[in-house]
């Protein structure tokens, strides 16, 4: 047991840290477009300095990083302010998933670009009908003579969607097929006017999402990802990669709220307000004890392989924090926190996504109750 | 003891909710919401159906009933989450006809009472009232000090800059004094004039709580997952059973401090504390977990949930939050039991 | 809407509480035993003093109080200290289902001796295997050619059975019949050696509650109530009345140990910390809001007949809220609440009970979903 | 960063549960609370072993090993709930390894580790330490008082009366110094010791919760009601999926305050406090829960579920409770935060 950092990994993050120190994406643009183009100039920043795909091997053009060194990159990466590499779902996600399930020529094809963030990635997997319930997705993929496939239907949640090149879809190729049989994963070209995309305003009043009307898109066989009819499995391989890296950078960024909230405290002399000190010592704890969780599940994944579902612990317990600090934030603020513009009231709106966005809190038990717990499947 | 409204009472309710319903569904909420504006012709339908002035006595030109029946119409206009500065008035005139002098309430009464003019209430300190509901367009205001002073000031006599708050529902202002010669300390004392306040803006909370719950059991019922209503799943339905524990509890709460005020003042100061802290905790948590239960789509601007959140988190601040009025409670409560005497 | 006592209920309240005042059960023995006949005894005076059946119709012998009449009883009696009469199941339960659906042969026979506490009556509802589902009741009534029954079986959570000449019984009568259908509710004698008694030890180390062994226990004809077939609906009466007449003593009860909670806390200085005044607020809040609601709920009963199922909120509420206090109490008060044999340490335990008897926190909530929000049945 | 037990740790864990298991069953734990004894027979075989000179040095006759050692030892002791006053011992070492003078150590410690002694922790204040575990059979204790401050005195020179807590698996007692001649101030700085105290009653507290979720899991698999295990109802699983949070999130603390006294001890302070903040309201919750999620049964006195939610109230609010404890976390972290300047 060793709960700090092995010299390796603290060399590590002394090397980050001063790249992260010299290198910045510069001052953040007004507009989401431009915001945008500035996390993709940023992207291609971490890429020349090597920092774009820590996790991903050597061979595949990445850093070849250790579990706990993608941890601290995320960790690093949150406390210095700067933001997260605009196609994170391709670093994140897409790239390993095709690592495990693609073709030597998907992985000669694809992975480079989205290291540098020439081709941006989003994922296709919800729909209006199947928030939780991947079998009761519905978008259809028909076969065609040539081997294609025509694709119809509705996808929702689809972040990043209209900077995007490749969407990471799911469709059901044979309707006879009972559930999560007959569902196919896709590489699905989004420069085509089959597919549009409506941006979705969030309670925020900004638009991180969109939904996607599919109708008659065109996928060539060769953009099929591991298989007609594996759709499934292949796409539990990006739920799982989901949860494992961001979970660092998310409890950085909390640690860094909640401390300047305590600042905030101190300057107004609410911190002399035992009730305050408590509910702000229950923040530090739970924000200390979600890192000590999720180093822990590293140390788990590192003996026992993939990572497991104790990843939804450390989500379930991330939102639920972020909603209690947001929600005593606006007490202890004040009117600043409930007037449009400041970063509190925002947090305070988009802390309500958090329980929701990357399966719900419920769903998030029910997977604790049968995958950790061994519980009947609940009714 | 009987909980049941007067035949009256349930009249205005019927007729509260009804008229809101027709005329201000969440489509136009959401276009006022989103043109930064009131609705004025709502407005001046509500002045002359006398409803700005329900509380205040006939000879200023008000109905002349009671808090019951303020309550009554904030909680249907919260449950609306109608566009209109009524409360701001209401409440303005509730501290004017408690704690003014003659002239004062000859002077702003009957124009407040008819909606000809338009107040508003606002937490005042260090000349600065820095988020007060109702302020752009208001024609005279009530500033409270933190040690429980209110002063009056006309609106001419004050700069007031709009905010936008997060809830777009209502015009929130930045109302500075500049000149406090202009501001008049209301000579008799406001505490009752405020605990009415809190019990009035527990209710209009009582009304989003309402909604939100509403709109989540319609929801639930109709919305399928894995091939069944969501709302048959347990963590569904126990979430709605809170709500409608909050929802309930803090209603409970809020009909007892108005009925206080008009019945039993010496029981006001302790339920109105009850009721503020009860409302409060109670619209924030209904309204959260409206979202939470609607999923995705409740996360969206589209949904209309976010308008009962938003104003919860306004209203649930306003005049203390759940932790001000639970100390007050415990405060109230170690009196009494002292009083009472041994164990 | 009037929120105080009206002349009469005053009146009332007044009458009653000076009858208290004078009267009284004298110091409690030590022992189950005598604690059992010392309350039964105190049922006699009540019962001479007129006070036995306050919410029983005069025809039945009752005192033919109104429902806020009866409320403020149970008020008073909480307030007074001294206990719950000992036939409490006979007189809020037994009483009321035989007005409904007894015969007037059993009338005659039975009520008179529950108001006297000459015979005293439990309740064999639950079984081992059929704690909140009745639809399992699994002990057998068996109809022989005299037309009495032979019943086998066990029951449990039977309070007071060792004290009991009677037991409100529900046994399946037809095993052919589906789930509810096939139950029949019966009037057992106790005092036959086919009833075995077998305590059950609490976590408090005291026994309120009983285990019932059945073996061919013998139940004349005339001791069917609402007819054979029909336990279900009969027994749902019963349940009925279960939450309504107790809600307003538990309250009151309840709301004698915050008001001693914050004397002691005011005492040790603990009142000065932010967060002892900030817990004790919540519970007077919640205290409050309780008898409001269970005020609120008796208007609704006046109004529209039957105790609806809000009382579930009222039971929900309440025993949340005990636990909340008791737990805190052992923080205010310190070691005095974490040692045997005082009052605040029963207290702790015995608030453990709260959220399963009578109906767990999980059913009620279930009920409330169901049957006050109209969702669809719980899977 | 590796959070991995090293092998022997590995082999502590796995033969500690494995003796407990077949040696402390529940019926074996419930033979001594009802009897009001220790384990005696237990007690001495872990002696031989040398459980309660774990972390002692290897000079006074310990096993030289670390907190980290004692605290598998002290959670595999309260999962299985073992009627053994070892953690007296072992924590009445930590305050004099820590900080008494080598006289003390030389007197007391190699008794402590072997078993021969056994020893208790107390708080005290006003002359009275009112519920001391492990206090009565004790040949010495360490007494706190409210400053921080540690005293040790030889059972001999103290009245130790019998306190029947509701936690029957521990024998606890009232300590009252007549003479306080007979006291010995500890010399040198208590504040670690007692730190690390913190986290091994932490440790006990841990062990508890996960026999609780433990029990709780295979009744919910294995209990059916409306045809069905109750564990596939939501409100179970949930509520059982909450049990593991609160486990595992004071697992992770605990841990880490083990290690930090080990290896780290500038981050002692608050692992520490973070830590017993954590088990202790992680500890009173899951005990709680799981006689709730085990219904009727879980109420009575042959469930063994009691022994646990006992023992996890008294622990709980040893050494300071929640409260107490986020109040050193919030205080602490202010520290940091103002150390690290400007925001």
């Amino acid at each position: 047991m060793d709960l700090t950092f092995a010299p390796n990994e603290a060399q590590f993050r002394d090397e980050l840290r001063g790249w992260l120190a010299a290198n910045g994406p510069g001052p953040e643009p007004e507009g989401e477009d431009a915001q945008y183009a500035w996390r993709r100039d940023w992207q291609r920043k971490l890429h020349e300095g090597g920092w774009a795909g820590v996790h991903w091997p050597v061979e595949y053009g990445g850093r070849g990083a250790t579990l706990v060194e993608s941890a601290i990159f995320y960790e690093e990466l949150a406390r210095s302010g700067h933001p997260l590499p605009a196609n994170v779902l391709g670093l994140l996600l897409g790239g390993p998933t095709l690592m495990v399930w693609g073709t030597d020529e998907q992985k000669e094809r694809y992975l480079t670009p989205i290291l540098s963030a020439e081709e941006i990635w989003c994922q296709g997997f919800s729909e209006p009908d199947a928030g939780s319930d991947f079998a009761a997705v519905k978008t259809r993929a028909v076969e065609q003579p040539d081997g294609s496939f025509r694709v119809t239907g509705q996808k929702v949640w689809t972040s990043g969607a209209q900077y995007s090149k490749w969407c990471m879809l799911v469709a059901r190729t044979d309707s006879g097929a009972a559930k999560h049989k007959g569902l196919t994963y896709f590489l699905m070209d989004m420069g085509q006017p089959q597919v549009q995309v409506r941006p979705l305003v969030q309670i925020t009043g900004e638009s991180e999402f969109n939904e996607l009307f599919l109708e008659d898109a065109v996928i060539p066989a060769e953009n099929v990802v591991g298989g007609v009819g594996n759709g499934w499995k292949v796409a539990l391989t990006t739920l799982m990669n989901e949860r494992a890296g961001l979970a660092f950078g998310l409890q950085v960024r909390l640690r860094v709220m909640i401390d300047e909230l305590t600042q905030i405290a101190a300057e107004n002399g609410q911190l002399e307000d035992p009730r305050v000190a408590d509910q702000l010592g229950e923040l530090h704890l739970r924000c200390e004890i979600l890192r000590l969780t999720a180093y822990r599940g590293l140390t788990a994944t590192m003996k026992y392989g993939q990572p497991g579902p104790e990843g939804s612990l450390t989500k379930w317990m991330w939102s639920e924090t972020n909603q209690m600090l947001t929600q005593f934030a606006a007490d202890v603020v004040g009117p600043e926190a409930l007037t449009m513009g400041t970063k509190w009231s925002y947090e305070l709106l988009r802390a309500r996504g958090n329980t929701i966005e990357g399966g719900t809190t419920e769903i998030l038990k029910n997977i604790v109750a049968e995958r950790v717990l061994g519980l009947p499947k609940a009714k | 003891m009987n909980f049941d409204f007067t035949e009256d009472q349930h009249e205005i309710r019927r007729t509260a909710r009804e008229l809101l319903a027709a005329r201000s569904p969440f489509a136009r909420v959401r276009e006022h919401a989103e043109a930064g504006t009131y609705d004025d012709a709502l407005s001046q339908e509500l002045g002359e159906l006398g409803w700005p002035g329900i509380a205040v006595a006939e000879e200023h030109g008000g109905q002349g009933l009671g808090l019951v029946e303020l309550v009554i119409l904030l909680e249907a206009l919260g449950e609306a989450c109608a566009a209109v500065p009524l409360r701001g008035s209401a409440l303005a005139a509730l501290f004017i006809e408690y704690a003014g002098s003659s002239d004062q309430q000859a002077q702003w009464l009957p124009g407040l009472a008819s909606g000809a003019l338009r107040g508003a209430v606002g937490e005042w300190s260090d000349g600065v009232a820095p988020l007060v509901p109702d302020a752009v367009g208001a024609d005279v205001l009530v500033l409270l000090d933190p040690d429980g002073m209110a002063s009056l000031v006309a609106a001419a006599d004050a700069s007031i800059e709009p905010v936008n708050a997060i809830d777009p529902t209502r015009r929130y202002g930045k109302v500075v004094v500049a000149d406090e010669g202009g501001m008049d300390l209301l000579a008799a004392d406001t505490s009752e004039a405020l605990r009415c306040a809190e019990v009035a803006v527990a209710a209009g909370l009582v009304g989003a709580s309402q909604r939100a719950l509403d709109l989540t059991v319609a929801y639930v019922k109709d919305r399928k997952q894995f091939g069944v209503p969501i709302g048959s799943f347990q963590a569904v339905g126990h979430k709605a059973a809170q709500m409608l524990f909050d929802t309930e509890g803090a209603r409970s709460a809020t009909l007892f401090g108005a009925w206080a005020a008009d019945a039993d003042q010496d029981q006001l100061p302790l339920a109105a504390a009850i009721a503020k802290a009860a409302a409060s905790a109670g619209g924030r948590a209904t309204t959260a977990a409206a979202i939470q239960l609607h999923g995705g789509i409740g996360f969206t601007w589209e949904a209309d949930l976010h308008w009962l959140y938003k104003r919860a988190q306004l209203d649930a601040a306003f005049l203390g939050g759940p932790g001000t009025h639970r100390a007050r409670v415990a405060a109230l409560s170690a009196e009494r039991v002292a009083a009472a005497g041994t164990r």
